[in-house]
């Protein structure tokens, strides 16, 4: 078995295992981190993908490539997105603003 | 000389394994960051080995990159555990 | 032999440390572990011969993601949001479980029952790439054969940094977000901060100029920059700047508006749509690659910081 | 010549891996987190300027080697930064917060 067949394993695993945490989780966070588990194990297997599209001059076929560039900034982004949408709202239900220290700094940078 | 790389490569990458059972158990956040921190430079060294193995290109940007990065995560830690035990009072 | 036991090793890791990810009990250990893991996923890039990806995601998953997921943890921990766990009922668990082996080994199947030759764009991607001057095809792919891509990627980063800012109470509009930061300046990271940011402005710089030629390029070299920034706040050497800064609106824009100027202008110079005009295509191609370096970098860090969290100064 | 510089290789990259392995025992049996810290710190300074030492002679050219070494200052930066903070962060919280 070559690193690629068994990246793609992994990859697969990976999905498994990012879909599951998904589920079995309620608490917001471990959701996000379980679906970005599962996002990489996709990006896995588009690796795979370009590295059986080898030719003799490149390594890896680049489109599969570009995609999963183009695919991690955007997860990035998405998991930002949705960070601070769960930091407003534990601060909108909870018992106290997210941001004691910034606020007291607030006081200070204003002054 | 390739094979003795890989070997290396790997008796690493086997002893930052075991440092996860100190993420698994801790006790003490700080120890997990520890560990987290062994498994930077744990695996930045043997990525220069593989790469060194293996010749492919710009593999040494990637070595860089991770060791740009490699205090973030633990500046990140001490930040945001200095933030939890002031409790609220923000203090200068 | 030696080369495969390192990549069942690497394999292993890898998913051992998503395992704890998921499995983990309370919050804290599962990100730790979700940094470690992005780590050696950039191991499993290398022997994929994806030295690009690898790039990518060790400036994003080592640096920019860690800050933001370990900052959520801490900042979720104050208050009484990680309570909200509840414990399926075992079958359930299983049954889930089940389910998910199951596509698991779909996927398994698959990979194993992948065509061979597999089908390839590489040949293609090699065989115009004279006509963009670049020698690295990955660079290609995305500003030149798959611009439109990328570009409407970029306006998904700038929608991205509108959606997180719109999260601000009325009364914060237009003040400064809170990037988590050390409470007190503090001399050891003071003395980190001013120390890394100089080489690594360098590195993140060559990165991305070395992209039109080897691994590397604007998403790269911008995720670099992008957290040199960020460890300048974090050590409280510069702060967050207010969202109604115009440097930083024209910052955040520049990349996805110069892309579009350029697709516009292509009309005119080469009669279509992100078309370059022949013999000019590397010159322009590094012309935006230039701005969308500068918007990752501006973007990256305002992602993390999240909305802003103080009123404007009057 | 070469053989030489194998041999040089082959004996700093061994040097490199014992200090990875004391460093690992360290972080998971010395009893207390700052000695943790310290046997940690031990691997990543040592260790890793051990390996980049052994990989030098292999190296692209001046600029691979400079790379190299620049990967091991960086990784001495915040190995030396982060061991700093967390011990502050310990002495100011005890450990256990």
């Amino acid at each position: 078995m070559n690193a690629a067949t068994l990246a793609g394993l992994t990859g697969a695993i990976l999905v498994g295992v990012g879909v599951y945490g998904f589920i079995i989780h309620s608490e917001p966070l471990r959701r996000i981190l379980a679906f970005n588990v599962l996002g990489s194990g996709i990006f896995l297997l588009f690796g795979i993908i370009a590295r059986r599209g080898a030719v003799a001059a490149i390594a890896a076929d680049p489109v599969p490539q570009a995609l999963v560039i183009t695919g991690i900034v955007v997860a990035f982004a998405a998991t930002a997105l949705a960070v601070a949408l769960l930091v407003r709202l534990s601060g909108e239900d909870g018992h106290q603003a997210p941001h004691r220290d910034s606020a007291a700094s607030s006081r200070r940078w204003s002054g | 000389m390739t094979d003795f790389l890989f070997a290396a490569a790997v008796l690493i990458l086997f002893m930052v394994a075991i440092g996860f059972v100190r993420i698994l158990y801790g006790p003490h956040d700080a120890d997990r960051a520890m560990a987290a921190q062994l498994f930077g430079s744990g695996g930045i060294a043997s990525l220069l080995l593989v790469a060194s193995a293996t010749h492919v290109r710009g593999v040494e940007d990637v070595a860089l990159g991770l060791a740009l990065l490699a205090a973030f995560a633990s500046v990140a830690f001490v930040n945001s555990i200095a933030t939890a035990g002031e409790d609220g009072a923000g203090g200068e | 032999m030696i080369v495969q036991s390192l990549d069942i090793g690497l394999a292993a890791l890898v998913l051992t440390l998503a395992g704890w990810t998921i499995l983990a009990r309370a919050t804290f250990p599962a990100v730790v572990s979700y940094v470690a893991y992005g780590l050696l996923l950039s191991l499993i890039w290398v022997r994929l011969f994806a030295v690009d990806v690898a790039l990518t995601e060790a400036a994003i998953g080592g640096g920019v993601t860690g800050v933001l997921l370990i900052g959520a943890a801490s900042r979720l921990r104050k208050t009484a949001a990680s309570g909200t766990e509840r414990e399926l009922a075992a079958l359930w668990r299983w049954a889930i479980a089940a389910l998910c082996t199951l596509a698991t080994l779909a996927l398994g199947a698959v990979v194993l029952l992948l065509p061979d030759p597999s089908p390839t764009l590489a040949p293609r991607a090699m065989a115009n790439i004279a006509a963009t001057g670049l020698g690295n095809p990955v660079t290609a792919v995305l500003i030149a054969y798959r611009a439109f891509d990328t570009m409407l990627e970029k306006c998904v980063l700038v929608l991205a940094v509108v959606g997180v800012w719109s999260l601000a109470p009325d009364r914060y509009w237009g003040g400064a977000p809170g990037v988590p930061r050390a409470l007190t300046p503090d001399a050891t990271l003071t003395f980190f901060a001013q120390l890394l940011p100089p080489l690594g402005i360098l590195i993140g710089i060559r990165i991305f100029w070395i992209g039109a030629d080897e691994p590397g390029g604007a998403f790269q070299g911008g995720a670099i920059l992008a957290a040199m920034w960020m460890i300048i706040m974090m050590a409280r050497l510069a702060d967050a700047p207010a969202i109604d800064q115009r440097w930083l609106r024209i910052a955040l824009g520049a990349g996805p508006i110069v892309f579009v100027g350029v697709g516009i202008l292509g009309f005119a110079a080469a009669g279509g749509f992100l078309n370059y005009p022949a013999g000019f295509a590397k010159p322009v191609i590094i012309f935006v690659e230039i701005f969308m370096t500068l918007s990752i970098a501006a973007t990256l860090p305002m992602l993390v910081a999240g909305p802003p969290i103080r009123a404007p100064r009057p | 010549m070469s053989v030489v510089f194998s041999l040089f290789s082959i004996a700093a990259i061994c040097a490199g891996v014992v200090f990875f392995i004391a460093g690992t025992l360290g972080l998971l049996r010395f009893p207390d987190p700052l000695s943790r810290l310290h046997a940690l710190t031990k691997a990543d300074n040592v260790g890793l300027g051990l390996v980049v030492l052994g990989l030098l002679p292999f190296a692209n050219g001046i600029l691979g080697a400079l790379k190299l070494v620049v990967v091991w200052v960086l990784v001495q930066l915040a190995g030396a930064t982060v061991g700093q903070l967390i011990a502050q962060a310990m002495r100011r919280c005890g450990p256990t917060e």
